[in-house]
Parts: C-alpha cells; structure tokens; sequence
C-alpha cells in the first residue's frame, strides 16, 4: 500500500492554488508525462514578492501534493527566498515522503525555480 | 468509510473461497503430518496432495503424474524456463518469447543473456497480440525453447497459443506457456493449447497464496529448479505446503465445476463497466482487444491525467485497482505490456486496470461508474496537458 | 485406536500453535489482499509481512531488512546456494560442505559440480561432528563459499558454528549455515554464530508450512533464484503467502518469547525418554552427541532389527515416528548422515528417531517406553542375526 | 504413508512360519543387513514335498510379509511347483505391493528358491 502521511494526503485531496495565471508573470514546465510527471507553475510578482502562485500537475498523488506544498511555501516569499526552497524542505514540510516518490519533491521546487527565473529573464530582456 | 469496499483488484490476488478456506483448514492443526511420513500422520497430507493432483489436472485436462506444485506462478515460471532450456542445452541456446510476458518470464530470461543464451522477444500488435508469424520468422537451429502467455494479466488479451503451438512442434522445440491469469478464468486444455508446459496459480482463482502449479507434458525433460528431497517425483523439492495446495486442489475444483457461470456473469460486469465508463467519460480507452479478452479485464486509458492519482481517489472512495502507470509501479516504470502494444505514454500512464472477479456485483460496477467521473474530471481540471 | 495418537515425529513437521493459526486466519478471506497493491486491501497484508519480518529477525538477532522470506527450507538453501556462489564466481568456483548436511545441501551441491565447481564435503566424527580444522585443512585460493548445517535434522548433532564461521572470516569466504532443525528450538544469534546466511523454517516451530527465510547479513551480494518481481528486495519475487509468512512471524515471536521454557521441558521428555528406552531394551545405542543435541531428539539404533518395522508396530500403536534405515527412505538409501558418522550398516538400518515437541507430554514418553520393548522383542525372535 | 494393503498389514502383524527348522534338510539365505533386507529360509522335504517351511526375516514390513507368504505358498507344495512361485506371484497373493517395495517380494522367492536347490545339492552329494 501507498504510504503517504497525513499531510501528503490533505494536500493531495485538496490541493491549493490548482490552476493557471492568465497574464503570469512568469512560467516554469518541468517533466513529462513519458517520465510520469510534469508540472507547470504560473507565477505573479510584486515588489519582488511572489505575489500569486499557481499551478497545474500531472501526476501521482506525491506529485500533486508536491506542487501544492510548494504554491503554498512560495506564496508571499521574496523571490530570493523562493529560490531557496529546496525539495527537501518540501519534503519536510509535507511530513516525509516514501522513499521512491522523494524525486517528486525535486520537481516541484524545480517548476518554481524555472518559473521564476523565466520571469527574471523577461525582466532582463525589458532593460 | 460508509459503504462497502469494492474489490476491482482480482488481477493481483482474490479473495479466497469460503468451500476453499473450509477444506484447507483441518491441515494446519489436526492433519498437519508430513506427507513424506511413513506413519498414519502422514496419511492425510498425502491423500490431500493426491486430491489437489487429480483437481488440478483435471482443470487444464492433464494427467495427474504431469502436474507439480510449487509455491506460486513466479516460481513455475523460473522452474519452466530454466528446467526446459537446461534440459536441452546441448541442442542448443536461442529462446523465444514476447514482449508481453510476466516480469517472471522476462526478468529470468535477462539472466538467460547473461549467461551466454540468445533471447528474442517478438513484438505484439496494438491489442497486445503476437503474430505466429513473427515466431516462426525468429525461430532458427539454436532454437530450444518458446515461451509464451497465455492471458495477458494487465490487459487480458487471450494469444492464439494452438497456432503458436503448431509451428513449435512443427520444429520440435519446446513450448511453455505462463497461463496464471487464464487457468480458472477460461478454460484450459493443455492437449488442445499443446503445450509442452503450463504455470498456472490458486491465488488468482480463489484459492490461498502460496500454490501454484507446473504442468509437463509426459515425456518431457525438465530438470529442477528445487534441489533436495525427492518430493514431487523429485522435480521440486520441499516439504510440500499441504494446506495451501490442499487449498488450491478445491480452488481448482470449483473453479471447472463453475467456469461458464462465472465467464457469464463475470463478463456481463465487465461490459457493464465499460460501457458505463465509456458513457459517462470522454477521452478515454479500452486498451486490449474489444473482445478477445479475460471476462473480468477492463483496462482503461483516461486521457490527460495520471493513473496513481486516479487510483488513489478510486481508493478514497473505497475501490480498490491497479493501474500500469510509472508511478503506480514499485519499480518507477510504466508497464512494458502498454509500451509494447504501442501505447503512447501519457495513455500509458493514464491507465486503469479494473479486474472483476465472482464477488463483485452490479451494484458494485454501478457505483464506480457514479464514482468515477467527477475523479477524472477533478484530476484533468488539475493537469496543465488538459484543454477544455 | 483407543489410546490418543502420540506425535513423535517433529523433526518432520510440526503442528501449528493455536496461537499462530488465529493470527494468519484473517490473512484468507477478510485481509487477502496483495501486499504489492496500492490500495488499503494492500495495507493490512503489507503490515503483516512487516511485523513478521520484525520478528522474524528477532528470534535470531538480525535486522529486518536482512531477512527474505522464501516458501521453504529446501528453497532457502537453494537461493543460499546458488545466490552466493554466482554472486562470487569471479573469485572462485569451490566450495566446502560436510557430509552431514540436509540433501537440500547435499543435492545442489551435486549439480554445482556438473556445473564446473568443485566440492569438498569433510567428513564427521561418530557423533556427527564436522571438525573445524577439517574445514580449514580444505581451504585452498578458489573456496568461495562453506556451507555447514546448524543443527542436524536427524541426529540432532548441534555443529560449533562460531569455531568454523572465524576460520572463515579470517580467510574471506563467506559462510552459509542451514538452521532449519535450530532456529526456534535453540538460541539462535546470526552475529555471535557469525554467519552470512542462515536458513530458518516455520513448519518445524508450530508455524505452518510455506514460509521460510533466507537470512543474509547486510553488504553481502547473493543473486536472487527465483526471478520476477521486486517483492523481498528485488531478491525473492512471486506473490508473498501472506497467511503462512505472517504465520512464521507469529510462532517466531512465540519461540522467542517460550524458548527456555521449551528447552527445559522438552529435554526433560527426551532425557526421560532415552533412560526408559535403555532401562527396557537391551543392545540399543543412542546415535548423536549424549548431550550437544537438539532438545527434541532421540536418535536409537536397535540392534538385529530394522527400522521400518518397528517404525511400523509403533504405528500401529498410534506412535509416530521416522526411521533412518534405507527401507524407510523414498530414496532407499540408508540416511547418509549415519553412514558419515561411520555407524554399521545394520546399526544405521534399525535406527528410530523419536522427535519430541512441546505438545508432548511425560505421559506419552511413558506409554512409549511401556509399549516399544515387546515390538522389539518380536521383531528380534524374527531376524535371522539375533541370538539369544 | 506406506501404502500397504490388508492382506500384506496381516501377513506383517501375524507373519506365519517364523523361526528355525534345527534339522532342516536345506537352507537358504538371500540378502544383507546393508541393503535393507535379509531373509533365511529353512525347510523339510518329504515324498519330495515341502513339509515344512519356517524362516527368519531382518527388514522391512513387506519384506516380513512377503516371507510370511512364500512360507505359506510353498507348505505342502512339490519341489518342482515351489520353484515355480516367482516374485510376481507373491505380490500378487498379498494383493499387491508398493512399487519400491516389489523388489522384496522378489528377495522371498529367491531365499526359498535357494533352500531348495542347498536341498538338491546335498541330495546329489549324498549319491
Ligand atoms: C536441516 C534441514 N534443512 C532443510 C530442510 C528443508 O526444509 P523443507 O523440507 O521445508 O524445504 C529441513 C527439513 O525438514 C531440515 O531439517
Ligand atoms: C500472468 C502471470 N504470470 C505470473 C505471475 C506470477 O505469479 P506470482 O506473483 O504468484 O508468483 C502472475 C501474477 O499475478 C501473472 O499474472
């Protein structure tokens, strides 16, 4: 049987800040379904803040409560801080995940970083 | 959880019979001698394991001397393969088998290459088949052994195993066949499949874990895999597991006494299910073919969205399956069966394998198909691959 | 039969503990699922071969993740075997064993050498001892692999594992023990005895029949032998017998809990037994080691006269027993383990092994000892060697 | 289980002729503790006739019954017609033996067989 804790499981079945952002500020895609996973995260920046964060998964149920772990770490940070969270501090948030679904917490913090950076790119190609 | 638990997982194990439970269960504490035992302790055990010979042969219509116990399919896999190419070595060292096999006929005949033998795996169409074509095409002086499946236990697509059995013979090189998620299920006989060897299983016919059979054909040289005793007419070694086979011999039993109720009934739930699905659901697929398929297979592709997390809602609302995708597989691996039929890999890792077995019910299939479309629609409206 | 039938044949299998039956009762019918699946049918069983593994390990000192569960003794020492020895066939192809081991040794060791390795089996002395300094004597640069049985199944003879697991440690073979006839009915710790590997079964301490295990001490490479699925590590695939492994698991925790207790009344049964024997019958001898033998065993020899027919009048009086003379063995052949141990061909043929269980009782020694001289009375006016 | 028959359970419960004949006019000896089984038979000859028979058996069950049977087929007979019970008509007397066990029946005959001929021998010696 599938051993996900308590929390996995409530961000699995209610996973917040589902969805896409219109007019993102940036978008980060990482994975694929070949590999079994892949997640989009949609981002709005404010003041250098993560102002909005959202996302859409495919993929298994750590995958899913994954990216929403993350949404939910991001919102509010700095984007330096964002960029600091790492797949083990979601991992650890989350309460642990069974050993063979960790390297989906590397995605999630993955589909962040990217999004942020893609919007640190746009921001250098405007000067 | 309210309502009752449904069981859509007969693929993986089932359930084991009441009659089945009963009959084994003087055999852990009142018969419990060893069938080997020149005393009256050891007379019990071994009129079991005669009964159990004689049922089980009965089942797949073979002869009670070609029958052997072991201790589950894998290991009549492993007994079958090596026991047959080692026996024949000496004419040579190229075997022949599908994509579509058992992981314990493709993981042994890894080791096979490794040890200096020549493996093909022919392919399969997108209904999971092998062409005997494609068998006679590879089969050259080396060949010894062919191993095939019987039915497919992910996707239940039944092989043509007389054609296939034909042109083995026609070269005289041996034929296996893996039918544990056929034997009980459909039926069997091996004289007509012919078959030189067969695997067949009581787990996955309502009989205990911890049985399973190997048939050979009268004539055939096997050597063993299990060395010691002389048990089993010395092919398989082992103080034998008297209730377990005892078990399966009454598993077996019923399962010949029942066959056509359970293919009826069961195959009635089956395209209940399917259509149910496929009327309530867009975007998705019955992999395998339409009709040539085991009675209770209903293996399904829903598009955009991922098998575990499916799997996982369908287990939140008290239904249990199986699914092929990556994820849901211990091995981080999407089912080489769905990759060999063709199967693009997001379909792949949305599948869905919903086994029904005699316990299951209308009601049951009715409540999945209640069930199952907000799911889907939940976890499409969550995947970035899904436009509305 | 009037009187009760009296079991004395527990060497050969034992009956299960009440205990361990209501335990694995569920694992059939309510809990059935496979420990593989995703699904909450796949938790309880999954807990179950945990808990089992746990005390699995307990009862010989070793970690969980170190143990393996198999389907029987013979299928240990197979996997034992062959998963060592392949797993070091670059750095050697000898292997050393003694002539006193179970065939599920003895017989693989046989294919092994048709295979291109070579063999040696030291000799015993009368008791049944292997000498270490035999062992070492044998070693050469090839020796990958030694394989000593723990406690002997017929004789009861418990070998000095230590004195021979040091030898080699200091020489960098690795060292396979087959405790089969120990685990459960003495203490066992895998770290003091210092073995790699250690074979333990269930159906001769009150567990049912079909489980097993394979102990292999952590960082030690052993090749699987039955090839499928990644259950057990990826180094025992097939289905796990859930019912029979959780079985193990519960009369391993109780062998812990009651093992002095076991010891000092069974002892006293076989003590008593073996004094009334000789106070009764004259020119009998008690085979094995007078005092470094399994608490359970009493091995005699009955001058003149041959064991299946006393085995058989014992029978008839409800008595269960086994015979190590050729005429009792499937095989026909004389125990190999009397002949190493050098006793005389007519000794070895009216050897009786009384095999006594914590289910005996004092009372049954006494209606043993009360019963068995007149049959060896008859049976001596019978044969043409007794004068008297 | 041994799987022996009623009539063999009897013949080895209730073996007839056991013992010694003192005086016998020939003695046959067959087999040898090492391989299992060993039967001597005694017998006296009258009006060339098997007058008496007795034997002693180291064995097993059906080697105890097979002895049992051949003395008891051949009292009475002539010598020529006791020459002529063969292995296969003594398991066939006792209803039957278990496979591995058919070769003692052939060990009974064989053991008269040779009191017989020891009879003949020293019958010719005596001319
Ligand atoms: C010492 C020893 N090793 C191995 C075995 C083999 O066990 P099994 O017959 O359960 O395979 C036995 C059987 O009783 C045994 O006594
Ligand atoms: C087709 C097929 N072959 C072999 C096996 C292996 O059986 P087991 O896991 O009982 O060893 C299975 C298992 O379900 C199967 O479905």
């Amino acid at each position: 049987m599938i051993m996900y804790g308590k929390k996995v499981m409530d961000h699995f079945m209610n996973p917040r800040n589902v969805g896409d952002i219109k007019d993102a500020d940036g978008i980060g895609e990482v994975g694929n379904p070949v590999c079994g996973d892949m997640m989009t995260f949609y981002i709005k920046v404010k003041d250098n803040k993560l102002d909005d964060v959202k996302f859409k998964t495919f993929g298994c149920g750590a995958a899913i409560a994954v990216s929403s772990m993350v949404s939910e770490m991001a919102k509010g940070k700095t984007l330096d801080e964002a960029l600091k969270i790492s797949n083990k501090s979601v991992a650890e948030e989350l309460g642990g995940l069974p050993k063979n679904k960790l390297h989906c917490s590397n995605l999630g913090a993955d589909a962040l970083h990217k999004a942020i950076e893609n919007y640190q790119e746009k921001q250098k190609n405007k000067k | 959880m309210t309502e009752e638990k449904i069981f859509f997982d007969n693929a993986s194990t089932t359930r084991v019979d009441d009659r089945v439970f009963d009959y084994m269960e003087p055999y852990f504490k009142i018969n419990y001698g060893n069938p080997s035992s020149l005393h009256d302790f050891g007379g019990p055990p071994k009129e079991a394991l005669d009964k159990a010979r004689e049922h089980a042969a009965g089942l797949i219509g073979a002869k009670e001397e070609e029958i052997y116990f072991t201790s589950c399919g894998t290991e009549s896999n492993n007994f079958a393969l090596w026991g047959l190419a080692r026996a024949s070595k000496d004419r040579g060292n190229h075997i022949i088998s599908s994509r579509v096999e058992h992981l314990s006929i493709i993981n042994p005949l890894k080791e096979f290459e490794k040890e200096g033998w020549r493996v093909t795996l022919v392919p399969v169409d997108k209904y999971g088949f092998v062409n005997p074509e494609d068998i006679k095409k590879e089969i050259n002086k080396d060949t010894v052994l062919i191993s095939i499946i019987h039915a497919n236990n992910e996707v239940g697509t039944i092989q043509r195993i007389k054609e296939i059995s034909d042109i083995a013979k026609e070269k005289n090189i041996l034929f296996h066949s893996d039918g544990a998620a056929a034997a009980g299920i459909i039926p069997v006989d091996v004289n007509k499949l012919g078959v030189d060897s067969y695997t067949f299983t009581s787990q996955q016919m309502y009989g205990p874990k911890g049985a399973a059979a190997l048939y050979v054909r009268k004539g055939v040289r096997i050597k063993p895999l299990l060395l010691g005793g002389i048990q089993e007419s010395g092919r398989r070694a082992g103080t034998e597991n008297v209730p377990a086979i005892a078990g399966f011999g009454k598993a077996c039993e019923i399962a010949a006494d029942e066959m056509d109720k359970n293919i009826t009934y069961i195959s009635k739930l089956r395209d209940n299910l399917i259509e149910g699905i496929k009327s309530r659901v867009k975007n998705v697929k019955l992999n395998g073919h339409p009709t040539k398929r085991t009675p209770g297979n209903v293996h399904m592709s829903f598009e955009f969205i991922e098998g575990e997390s499916i799997l996982l809602f369908l287990n939140l609302e008290g239904i249990a399956t199986a699914s092929g995708s990556s994820c849901a597989s211990q091995a981080l691996k999407s089912s080489h069966v769905l990759l060999a039929m063709g199967l693009p890999p997001t379909i792949a890792q949305g599948s869905v394998l919903f086994s029904l077995g005699k316990y299951n019910t209308q009601k049951e299939v009715e409540r999945v198909v209640e069930v199952l479309p907000p799911i889907i629609d939940r976890l499409r409206k969550m995947s970035p691959l899904y436009k509305e």
